[in-house]
């Protein structure tokens, strides 16, 4: 049988070595961040033993780099430190929100992006604002690092594209061009402490005349897993996001989303809800894409 | 099962002690070294009585492994005050009677701690928002929200 | 009798005794109690929640290295039927038993069907997962209407309805029956000019203490035993242990922790008698704690309910007459808070005529346990709601249409007895002046008031003051202190004895060394215990008048106590100087021995509490999210001994009910599992979720305290559920009979009314 | 004569009667008068239910007096939580 035993590599490399090992042994190996969602699933769900690989040691796990061209986001950041960094809330505020929004402020001292991520839940917090953003996975592979859209990430309920002995080392973006913001809202029964209900993370890109020229919208908790709306950014690109535009996303959103019934809220429910958000959303990023022509 | 020895500095003191790999903090802090004023409501994150900094950084000891404490510094309830004195949040705390049965206050204690390391001056909002994550089922949060208010005048000085 | 009297010492807002320990971590609760030698016990619980148990099959996880014991309902032995008088509940002895430890049967996901001892938590874990249950499942039976039905699947083929006026001839599902009437209810509807009727619905919420139950237990060979535990009575405790393992109440010594929150939810036993029969088996002390999700499983919750109310009134606003149909789900065995449901749901109203029925059903859920006023805030948020559509259709201000029908001094209780002094037309006139009935709101927001009553109770007490021999002072008293009362006692202490407050500390001893006690519940500590340390503090005074008396060589009669000192009476001629307590006690040797004083009583007369809460709130209108923005509690303490303290009952129970009204609930799915049994998903308040909340303490003496003191902590939580209601009807235009006010609920009625 | 006040669930045993005067001293004293009116009427009075004398209500009532205008009631036991 086997036991729990507990890995913190300080490299790439090592980590690579670990999972290689267990793996090849045919036994279980689980990577962990900030393990926020892992010890309750340990607790709750699947107690089973493994070896705890712990990627926090790992330098590019923990790299935050906000460049001229691009943004990298490493995968065990917490999100009190995200948050912190006013670089970073300067070029996504949305996504800075919606890892906020995870949990209490001792959630925020551990729970990271990339944890959040890989956990893909059809609620998770950032999935949304990441697909609006064309977030791109940096995953540490064996025969070197590989890369992955954040929607071709998620490929199911708890399930993501990671394959045996691979983990996620980051994420990256590019950085917004001019006129461009994003905002992500989600709807919770209390004010904190809640799994989202419905979420949406919306990216636009204004130009001077404050026409939209590009956009992307992503909505969460709606669907086995977090979606973009390609009938919402149909809706909102070529107009001056009024209120007619918005109302037409919403609606996108509405249609595309095709919800469960559960303890958090009806399927009707979250249908509707979805598209307030998205509505919403969209207002906020444009306010701020115009703040940023 | 094989134990892990870990050594950590816990209020100040340098600690050593075994643990299992899967065994959290909370428990080697309550089972393991004695130390009971971090308490467990929930064991899943969702509750806050276990708070403790981490390298001065609020976390839940709970959602922690306790090998992972090894070569970092934990400061827990036992902790926040220094020698004969009282740190001023656990005087307002008193003052206030921001306290009833009193199973939530070392979580609070240490939220606010925290809080008020980083942010001197919150607002009632910033407040409300920063201890979202302490569960109280006595008081309503009225009187914590406001011996936190109090706590952090005296802190930056003022006369309260 | 309680006259106007110039306090020194009680009614100021002192530090508590046990604050520093609390603020400290030093303070020792349930879960925080060790042994050396000590096992950790573990319980397995039904999967199913209506089920039968065929088989039980322990020998694997008998054969895992470490595991000391394992028990099922077969180590227990069999408890007769008996009433069980002490509260409301009316449950019997044989269910309780059958509570703590299933024998042929489980009635609802969570019940304990064996447990195990083993040398580490991880090791009890593994026995669990090593013991094979066969279970014949059965329907499960998860709603009121499904229970009550005709043909509905019967949770006990045994029971019959208690209570109707004829006897019941076959068995049910409601387990008893209860009617309360007065006068001719249909001329009462015949008279009136307004006719108003609605049907509500409560769900099954939790008293959501933060500290999970827990005890360790220890037995010896020769039978005796010691249990420490979190508790609201370590007596109650005690009995209800010995009865469920028939032991000698004299060999069990139960040692109350400091406790983490109760709300009624800690007035029964689950752990206590499973770690005593582990205990005797494995020959080791056993500890027990629950984790969160077993709480919320297997404690006992607040009935979920269903009660039609309707109301006859004149145009004036009169009360012609009211009837109410209430039930009430028990749980898996019978004794719901249907009974004082019943009796407060028209409690504040002078009602000509009237009929309440009442039902006490069972469901297949955890069995229900006391919360906080148990069986008001239901029946009370269906009343108070219907109250409020009556006053929007008489165009009445709702302050107004109470007033005009509030009990006072002298009205007759609908639950039989007159008044005597209480304050709830001051209540309402302090809610009519109160700034917060008249700010403006802005769109979306709507204003709501309700009224709140409990009766609160006496029972049985009892305190020793002893005086140490520098005149400082000890309580030693027996009610769990959960939410600072070891300073009410000591205020009150030092009021009586002329004393400075910090002269006295409080001690909450254990069965052996404290007098019995009744629980630390029903509102009842300030009142009754208190009364006992006055009682106590009295005999003290005597005893020193009498020493002073000794010492100064004259008649103990010439000897008054004044401000802490004995003096002699105006006009007696004795050349002598005061004694204070410090000399009388430094002395004491001499006049007698030790100063000790006592005082045991079943306290009489408590007073009844009314309140009323405002609530003002903001709906979304396009998610339904109701945010509560301001809310004030206005309620009648008699004397408040600590209006800290006072205060910080109407907030908390204010806290309470707001999450009664907006999200708690316990969630089912079809095979009777609870979705939710973790605080991340019931969804109880968090500091963002709410303002800071008003409170306005009104002080009508209770007539019979000495100080006027009337119990407050129940009264908090009964009002808030109507008050968020009313103001949701208020913001929306719309009135959603059933709570809770959810997200989803709320934008679907708001679509509702749009269709 | 102290008025006594029966609930409707005692009602059985009092044939229909909701009040009566009683001459009584205490509340022993009261019983055993009811006792001699309603046979079996104690079983169901004693550690049953509670009692309000002059609007105060008693837990386990036993000596406590009554007095020649007191009024009598019956009620559930209660507790609170």
């Amino acid at each position: 049988m086997q036991a729990f035993a507990y890995a913190a590599p300080e490299t790439v490399q090592q980590a690579l070595d670990v999972l290689a090992e267990h793996q090849g042994a045919g036994r279980r190996a689980q990577v962990m961040a900030g393990g926020t969602d892992l010890m309750v699933q340990m607790r709750l769900v699947d107690g089973s033993p493994r070896t705890i690989v712990d990627i926090k040691k790992i330098a590019e796990t923990n790299r935050l780099d906000v460049g001229a061209k691009e943004v990298y986001i490493g995968a065990a950041i917490a999100g009190a430190v995200l948050s912190a960094s006013k670089p970073l809330k300067a070029c996504f505020p949305g996504l800075v929100e919606s890892i906020d929004l995870i949990g209490s402020a001792q959630i925020q001292g551990r729970a990271s992006l990339g944890g959040n991520l890989c956990n893909a839940s059809p609620a998770g917090d950032t999935i949304s604002a990441l697909v609006a953003n064309a977030g791109v996975c940096v995953i540490a592979s064996k025969g070197g690092l590989r890369e992955m859209s954040v929607e071709s990430f998620v490929v199911g309920v708890g399930k993501n594209a990671l394959k045996p002995g691979e983990f996620l080392l980051g994420i990256k973006f590019q950085r917004p061009a001019k006129g461009t913001s994003d905002a992500y809202l989600r709807f919770i029964p209390r004010t904190e402490m809640d799994i989202a209900v419905a979420g949406a993370g919306v990216s636009v890109t204004l130009d001077a005349s404050g026409t939209c020229t590009a956009a992307r919208v992503a909505i969460g908790a709606v669907a086995p897993t977090v979606i973009p709306v390609p009938a919402a950014v149909d809706a909102l690109i070529g107009s001056k996001l009024d209120a007619a535009a918005l109302d037409k996303a919403g609606k996108a959103c509405s249609a595309a989303a095709s919800p469960i019934s559960d303890k958090r809220g009806t399927a009707e429910y979250r249908r509707t809800v979805v598209g307030v958000l998205c509505r919403r959303a969209t207002a906020i990023a444009a306010e701020r894409a115009k703040e940023n022509r | 099962m094989s134990k892990t020895r870990v050594e950590t500095k816990i209020n100040g003191e340098q600690m050593e002690f075994l643990c299992e790999p899967q065994q959290s903090m909370l428990d080697v802090l309550r089972d393991t070294l004695g130390l009971t004023g971090t308490k467990e409501g929930c064991a899943t994150g969702d509750c806050g009585a276990c708070s403790v900094m981490l390298d001065g950084r609020l976390i839940c000891s709970c959602l922690m492994l306790a090998v992972e404490s090894n070569g970092r510094q934990l400061t827990t309830i036992e902790g926040i005050s220094r020698g004969e004195t009282l740190h001023p949040i656990q005087q307002k705390f008193l003052q206030h009677a921001a306290l009833q049965c009193g199973i939530c206050t070392p979580g609070f204690v240490v939220a606010a701690k925290a809080l008020l390391d980083e942010n001197p001056n919150p607002t009632e909002e910033e407040i409300r928002y920063h201890l979202a994550g302490n569960l109280c089922r006595c008081t309503g949060y009225d009187k914590i929200i406001r011996a936190v208010q109090d706590a952090a005048q005296t802190l930056r000085g003022e006369a309260s | 009798m309680s006259e106007a009297r110039d306090y020194k010492v009680i009614g100021t807002r002192v530090v508590r005794p046990d604050g520093v320990d609390k603020v400290t971590g030093r303070a020792n609760f349930g879960a925080d109690f060790s042994l050396p030698g000590m096992l950790y016990g573990k319980v397995l619980r039904s999967p199913h929640a209506h089920a039968r148990i065929k088989k039980i099959d322990t020998a694997a996880a008998a054969k895992i290295e470490g595991v000391y014991a394992i028990v099922t309902g077969a180590d227990f032995p069999k408890v007769g039927h008996e009433e069980i008088t002490g509260g409301e509940g009316a449950g019997d002895f044989a269910d309780l038993a059958t509570n703590v430890m299933a024998r042929d049967k489980v009635v609802y996901h969570g019940h304990a069907v064996a447990a195990v001892a083993a040398q580490t938590s991880a090791i009890a874990d593994a026995a669990l997962a090593a013991i094979k249950i066969d279970y014949e499942r059965l329907a499960p039976v998860m709603d009121l209407d499904t229970a009550m039905a005709d043909n509905a699947t019967l949770i006990d083929e045994r029971l019959f309805t208690a209570g109707l006026p004829e006897k019941a001839t076959k068995p049910s599902n409601v387990a008893a029956y209860m009617e309360f009437k007065r006068g001719d209810i249909a001329q009462g509807f015949a008279e009136a000019d307004v006719v108003v009727e609605g049907t509500y619905r409560t769900p099954t919420v939790h008293q959501g203490y933060i500290e999970p139950h827990a005890c360790v237990a220890s037995i010896n060979q020769g039978g005796q035993a010691t249990i420490w535990c979190c508790t609201q009575g370590h007596f109650d405790v005690r009995s209800m242990t010995s009865k469920v393992l028939g032991m000698n109440v004299a060999d069990i010594r139960v040692i109350p922790s400091e406790i983490g929150g109760g709300f009624g939810g800690k007035t029964t036993i689950y752990l206590e008698p499973v770690a005593m029969v582990l205990s005797k088996k494995s020959g080791r002390p056993v500890k027990i704690t629950m984790t969160r999700d077993e709480v919320f499983r297997a404690s006992g919750p607040a009935s979920a309910t269903k009660c039609k109310i309707k109301i006859g009134a004149k145009k004036d606003g009169t009360f012609t007459a009211m009837s109410a149909w209430l039930a009430y789900e028990a749980g898996g065995y019978k004794g719901s808070s249907m009974a004082p449901g019943a009796m407060c749901v028209f409690a504040p109203y002078v009602v000509p005529h009237f009929l309440i029925q009442g039902y006490d059903v069972l469901v297949n859920k955890p069995k229900v346990a006391a919360y906080r006023a148990p069986g008001a805030p239901q029946s009370m948020y269906a009343c108070e709601s219907l109250i409020d559509d009556l006053a929007r259709q008489l165009k009445i201000d709702p302050i107004d249409l109470r007033l005009k029908n509030a009990v006072s001094a002298g009205s007759q209780a609908a639950y039989g007895p007159k008044y005597n002094a209480v304050g709830f037309k001051e209540c309402l006139e302090a809610a009519k002046k109160h700034p917060n009935y008249t700010k403006k709101l802005g769109p979306n927001e709507g204003r709501g008031l309700a009224a709140g009553f409990w009766f609160n109770a006496g029972m049985q007490s009892s305190a020793e003051v002893h005086i140490n021999e520098n005149g400082t002072v000890t309580v030693v008293e027996g009610s769990p202190d959960i939410g600072g009362s070891r300073a009410s006692m000591a205020l009150m202490a030092a009021e009586e004895l002329g004393v400075p407050y910090e002269r006295v500390r409080v001690v909450v001893a254990d069965t052996e060394n404290a007098g019995y006690n009744n629980v630390t519940g029903g509102s009842r500590v300030t009142f009754a215990t208190g009364m006992a340390v006055i009682q106590a503090a009295g005999d003290i005074i005597t005893q020193c008048k009498q020493r002073a008396a000794a010492t100064w060589g004259i008649e103990a009669d010439l000897v008054d106590w004044k401000d802490g000192q004995a003096i002699p009476k105006p006009g007696v001629n004795a050349d002598v100087k005061p004694l204070t307590l410090a000399q009388i006690a430094a002395n004491s040797g001499r006049t007698g021995g030790p100063l000790l004083g006592r005082a045991s009583l079943n306290a009489r007369g408590a007073g009844p509490g009314f309140s009323i809460n405002m609530a003002d709130v903001r709906v979304d209108p396009e998610t339904g999210k109701v945010d509560v923005l301001r809310f004030t509690a206005i309620q009648d303490a008699g004397k408040a001994i600590h209006p800290a303290y006072v205060e910080g009952q109407m907030q908390g129970g204010a806290a309470q009910g707001i999450g009664w009204a907006l999200n708690e609930e316990y969630i089912y799915d079809s095979n009777g599992v609870m979705q939710n049994a973790g605080f991340l998903d019931y969804r109880m308040p968090v500091a963002s979720d709410l303002p800071m909340i008003d409170t306005q303490i009104i002080e009508v003496p209770n007539p019979s305290h000495p100080y006027g003191v009337r119990g407050v902590g129940e009264v908090p939580i009964v009002a808030p559920l109507a008050a968020v209601a009313n103001a949701v009807r208020a913001a929306t235009g719309i009135r959603i009979p059933d709570l809770p006010l959810s997200p989803p609920r709320v934008l679907a009625a708001l679509e509702a009314a749009k269709a | 004569m102290a008025k006594v006040f029966f609930p409707d669930h005692l009602m059985q045993l009092t044939a229909g009667v909701r009040e009566l005067e009683v001459h009584a001293e205490s509340f022993r004293d009261l019983v055993a008068k009811l006792e001699q009116l309603y046979p079996g009427i104690s079983k169901l009075l004693i550690g049953k239910v509670a009692v309000a004398i002059d609007g105060d209500i008693i837990h386990d009532p036993f000596l406590d007096p009554v007095g020649p205008d007191s009024e009598v009631y019956f009620l559930h036991r209660i507790e609170g939580g």
